[in-house]
């Protein structure tokens, strides 16, 4: 077998010099890099295409905002943004703006915590796992109506209540996220990590969640939308007392006295806030974490 | 056949690696030829951009200067023609057993299909000595037996230029053997062009006819040569080689 | 056209509605006028919901409060001028309270909660608005508005019922202001009537000027059909009773039905009263921008013999 | 250097003989397992472990709600499922479930599909990607409510609408969970599919759907719970022709007439409904896929 | 020293996988002592359950038959006395640069902290000659560079015993070399244990001072060999290694 080969090996394709290059002595290594246009620059700018993206947008709204021509329904753009900017300048709108996002930060930090718990429990043991799964397939799909009885006997009216739903929204997305990312961690970094000798919360905060991110990163968008959702939907159902409100009783409030720019301009306000948080918090923690590591490409 | 064009031609290729904070220069101005049916050896010490040529080479990098041209064609994306043998033990796809792995690679690329590619990939998976594993997951596979999954998949595309990225370095020393006389037997039957990146002198010399040696990082080229086959010669090339290899080593326990 | 589509909400102050549902006389007047129409029904929880199916053109005839009729007509006013068509019924409004100190407006502290339908917007708030004007005197309307709080009835009462909470009173309507009187801890402490001077409308219709100009037999039929279940209601409550209990599944008692429906401060008609009160008022505080000298100018002329206020 | 190491390992610890075990020639190998006792193996099941959850939570719930004893607001568990029982044996419940339930599936299905084409789009450019990122984060966060005036233009009353209402609630979450997904899928697995020749569809259909399908699955979950909350609360806000609605009317209804445990017998259906989907849908796609493929542990 | 009693004891192991839809038996009834000091092979052919005995002693994997004793105490659960240098790639946490990832793992394991366990982070990268690359994180390495951290970080540890999974399969022959002195420099110094998986011969003989080996799938012992450091002896040791290994091969032809 081994004399086989060895007779093939001579019947070798295109015989050619050899090539030896001396030891280079040059310790300086220039690179010539064609150089980008201006404009593939600019594209390269992801605010440049978000910018873009917007303003296409906008433009359409505007369109079809004129072409319904039904101020009572579906105001234009321009209407909306004067809307907007009066009720920014009246203090309104930044007032109930303001008091949403002070229960929602506080609805979400909980739905967080809770998720955690909850993530931390499920990984400690089978029956843990099974809790999240049955408890999170089980209250999920509830919506924040079917907690109110609870609500009001525990917490009352006001804000309290609006906590305690915005933590029903936040949390399921958050855990289910959380824990199929824990799931997903791989194999030979979890037994890296026990073999450092880590157990329970350091294991769970120094390996799996960071290996996690990703998802988590996810979890946390997609509770805070639905934090969102949540709020300005349940400022409704648990009834605000009159002289406070966030922004969904602004809406509510100018839904009911058909003044529909004004409920434009507070679903722009929750459209900005998304935008901000997404790019000046989101997009900047991704940077840092994620696409430095290398975790996602 | 000398006088034929080159297959691959690598021309002052300069590869760069780009993160936001800093900026790696893989190889610099590397330039070698690959002729058909050529067993080309990219050999060097780690770090030095081996497997990096090969994905530019596999078209999933573009040099930031010179230029990569298959059959006079600059390379712009990666293409079946040119089947890869990573490095990686995660390139099987987890969601196929072993043999769905490499009759999907066929299938995928349009040479085969059905019964066809299945019988196909029977064919190689025995020839890595897997039979019994066929209907496993990668999973449940051990180090050493994913990467011969990954060669049988490689061999089974018989591609055109058939691109192995240390393909044996998890294997013993007796299923390495044999996987490099399957590889010769294979070459003996189809003559395939291959790029072959190891680490190993002896494996270099056994498998290739033509060797490239690089430079630590960044990879420059240092020399291009000739491999033999009689066991003597091939004595004196180790030798060669790790002279040759090793002397910045030695230089730098001069300095010390 | 060839389908009507009409909605109302939940309440036996839809009765006339509910009758005319049941008994199918809208499709028997359409007839007797020559038309061959067919009528789709629906049910909204609110009136914002309903108005904007209205604007949207989903809906022909909406049935509601006055607050969300009064809204609508001032904002329209300068397009498709969205009018009146005609009353369901003048039935009042009680605040009920469970708190033992409370016995008039005055009494309310702030740990009171007054649970109403909408806060500022419902007729409920306007009303309690109202009351709060002639309790404490001009410029004092707003004075226990801190105190208002947006709960639908059911919630609300069994906010209130349930005694968990801080709702210590709700502005309701029937019949959740009677199955609460009906505790001993609850007593009435303001009663509409009282506020308006007199009986008002609580419920009526309202539709766009463009169907109205466009379906005037279907209006004509409608109004008929609305004056027959009216009469057939006033003429056998105890009928109404039964059929309303059955149309709506309710686990009412039906003499508790038939209660409600025959008291004397309920009345069944057509006639809108108290508009003028309402618009004032609504004007006055800004809500609605439009005036009118007369309650025709809310109205479509389908009720030109009612002697409406 | 060498004979520095040779002379070292001279000093070998603890020299002993050597073993030459001869070729065993038993081909049968037998294995002596420790057994399980019956209770261990019982315990195992992760259904039984699931019905101790259930049953236990369902105790408490019977137990609360005969402390609270304020039938008003929180019926017992019992009372809750006589009435539930009550309304399964009317066919009212079933009925209504069922109203709802094929609404939801249209909605769902639809977008499950608008996510799988939006992130498709992400997947080819970097301004799909954008569009994708800058979009989520505007609408995810909006309420259905917001969407009532498009939706009534669009599709009128009904189920149209509803459906509209369903594919926002159901999409962003989808699609953020996919686009991340795909995003994490590794480098080398990536790499291999573009070797195969693949692109476009079939590319994200062979490797990243395949590759990121926990993710993929999470979405898929979060989009389910998410659509029965918000169908069940849109219900109320389109309203309903007399006659049908679904299962957020017949709550509606109920808490009309404060027949309260109806109203919890309308949640229970949710819950169950939601149990069943996880446990007999959810579970037996896990256990084929991502727990076969060896991609969570 | 012969007297000494065992470090680790391997009684009787048969080490199993239970997956849904099949059932592997990795090692079967598998027996050894590794006393203070060793330097243990596992040597043996690709899936004969290498990786699995060490995640066995590693505490990842409970055996169905048999025990594993560490100081006599049946091992239950991983830890920092037990580091472990995997064959997988993906072994370094990705969010830490290199000299994170070795801190941290002394951090983690309690051994040291702050500026302490930086100094031996860097002491040891510089060991394997990765000085340059301290603050890359993993992804920016290539795979002999990742393999050689993870290296740096179990010598960091000087742990009790040291198990390592085919550590140099992905380095060139100089750095393999290089790292391989550094292993024996080391244990010179420190006289640790070590557990180590190969699959070449010569490095077994090389590095170990008692040689396990482990026949195919499911692995067996087939013999424990003490290891010579006469470069003569050693040859002669090597082809006795390899006609033990490769006389089923042989067979298998024979009967072919
Ligand atoms: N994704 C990346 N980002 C940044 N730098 C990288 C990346 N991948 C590789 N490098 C750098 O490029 C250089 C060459 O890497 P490459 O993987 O080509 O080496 P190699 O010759 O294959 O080495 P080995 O034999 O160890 O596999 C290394 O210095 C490495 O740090
Ligand atoms: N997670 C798993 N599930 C099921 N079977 C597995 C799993 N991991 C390994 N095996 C099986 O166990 C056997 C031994 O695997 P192991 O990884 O221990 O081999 P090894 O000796 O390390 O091989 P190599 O030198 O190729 O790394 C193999 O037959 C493999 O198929
Ligand atoms: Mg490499
Ligand atoms: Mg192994």
């Amino acid at each position: 077998m081994r004399e086989l080969i060895n007779a093939m090996a001579l019947q070798q394709p295109a015989m050619r010099p050899e090539i030896v290059v001396p030891d280079s002595s040059s310790p300086t290594m220039t690179v010539v890099e064609k150089p980008l246009s201006k404009l593939e620059l600019l594209y390269n700018v992801s605010m440049f295409r978000k910018a873009l993206i917007l303003i296409a947008l906008a433009v359409i709204w505007e369109i079809y905002g004129r072409i319904l021509n039904n101020d009572l329904l579906f105001p234009t753009f321009s209407a909306t943004v004067s809307a907007f900017l009066q009720s920014v300048i009246d203090g309104v709108l930044p007032a109930r703006a303001w008091a949403s996002i002070r229960i929602l930060l506080v609805g979400y930090a909980i739905g967080v915590l809770l998720a955690g718990i909850l993530t931390a429990i499920a990984m400690a043991s089978r029956i843990g796992t099974d809790f999240l799964e049955t408890m999170t397939s089980m209250f999920n799909p509830l919506p924040a109506i079917a907690l109110l009885p609870l609500a009001l006997i525990w917490f009352g009216l006001g804000n309290g209540s609006l906590v305690f739903v915005l933590v029903h929204s936040v949390t399921w997305a958050i855990a289910l996220n959380t824990h199929s990312g824990f799931l997903s961690v791989s194999k030979t970094l979890k037994m890296v990590g026990r073999n450092y000798g880590l157990a329970g919360p350091r294991f769970i905060w120094d390996i799996l969640i960071p290996a996690a991110f990703p998802s988590i990163l996810t979890g946390l968008k997609i509770g805070w939308a639905f934090a969102w959702r949540t709020l300005i939907a349940a400022e409704l159902v648990f009834g605000v007392s009159s002289g406070s409100g966030g922004l969904g009783w602004f809406i509510f409030e100018n839904k009911n006295m058909l003044d529909i720019p004004n409920v434009f301009a507070g679903l722009l306000t929750v459209i900005l806030i998304g935008l901000v948080v997404e790019n000046l918090i989101f997009q900047t923690i991704e940077r840092r974490t994620i696409q430095r590591w290398g975790m996602q490409t | 056949m000398s006088f034929e064009a080159p297959l691959l031609e690598v021309s002052g290729v300069t590869l760069r690696y780009k993160t936001p904070q800093h900026l790696v220069t893989a190889t610099y101005r590397v330039s070698f030829q690959v002729y058909p049916g050529d067993r080309f050896i990219l050999l060097g010490p780690s770090g030095c951009g081996k497997s990096t040529l090969q994905k530019a080479v596999g078209g999933y990098m573009t040099p930031t200067e010179g230029e990569i041209r298959l059959k006079g064609q600059v390379i712009r994306a990666p293409g079946p023609d040119r089947m890869m043998v990573f490095q990686e033990f995660d390139q099987l796809l987890p969601w196929k057993t072993v043999r769905q792995n490499v009759a999907f690679a066929l299938e995928a690329s349009r040479r085969l299909s059905g019964k066809e590619a299945d019988d196909r990939a029977m064919h190689y998976i025995e020839k890595v000595n897997l039979t019994k594993f066929a209907d496993s997951y990668p999973h449940m596979l051990s180090g050493g037996m994913k990467q011969r999954v990954a060669i049988a998949r490689g061999m089974a595309m018989e591609p055109d230029i058939l691109l192995m990225d240390e393909p044996f370095a998890a294997l013993d020393a007796l299923t390495r053997r044999k996987m490099q006389d399957e590889l010769l037997m294979l070459w003996e039957d189809t003559r395939f062009t291959v790029l072959f990146v190891t680490h190993s002198i002896a494996e270099a010399i056994k498998i290739g006819n033509r060797i490239l040696l690089l430079t630590p990082h960044p990879g420059r080229v240092k020399a291009e040569l000739n491999s033999v086959s009689d066991p003597l010669e091939a004595t004196v090339l180790e030798r060669r080689i790790q002279q040759m290899l090793f002397s910045d080593e030695l230089k730098e326990t001069a300095d010390a | 056209v060839s389908t009507v589509r009409i909605a109302k909400q939940f309440g036996i102050s839809y009765l006339p509605l509910t009758v005319m549902e049941e008994e199918k006389l809208f499709e028997k007047h359409a007839k007797e006028e020559g038309l061959d129409i067919k009528v789709e029904w629906l049910r909204f929880t609110g009136g914002s919901g309903m108005n904007e199916a209205l604007l949207s053109g989903n809906l022909d005839l909406a049935a509601g409060g006055v607050g969300p009729m009064l809204t609508i007509w001032g904002k329209t006013q300068k397009n498709i001028k969205v009018k009146g068509v005609a009353a369901l019924n003048a039935m009042p409004l009680f605040l009920v309270t469970v708190n033992p100190a409370v016995s008039s407006l005055k009494d309310f502290t702030s740990g009171d909660k007054i649970a109403l339908p909408t806060v500022k917007t419902s007729i409920q708030a306007i009303t309690l608005q109202m009351a709060a004007e002639k309790e404490f005197g001009p410029g004092q309307q707003n004075k226990l508005d801190p105190l208002t709080v947006s709960m639908g009835h059911p919630d609300a009462q069994l906010a209130m019922m349930g005694g968990r909470s801080e709702i210590t009173a709700h502005f309701g309507s029937s019949p959740f202001q009677e199955l609460e009187l009906k505790d001993r801890r609850a007593k009435k402490v303001l009663d509409s009537y009282d506020v308006l001077g007199g009986p008002h409308t609580f419920n009526l219709v309202w539709a766009s000027t463009k169907f109205v100009d466009e379906n005037p037999k279907v209006m004509k039929a409608f109004v008929a059909a609305l004056e027959d279940s009216v009469q057939r209601i006033k003429s056998d409550p105890a009928a109404a009773a039964a059929l309303w209990i059955k149309a709506e599944n309710s686990k009412m008692a039906v003499a508790d039905a038939e209660q409600i429906i025959r008291a004397p401060e309920n009345d069944w008609t057509t006639t809108p009263k108290k508009m003028m009160s309402y618009l004032d008022y609504m004007n006055r505080a800004g809500y609605v921008a439009g005036k009118a000298k007369d309650w025709r100018d809310l109205f479509f002329n389908l009720i030109p013999n009612a002697s409406g206020s």
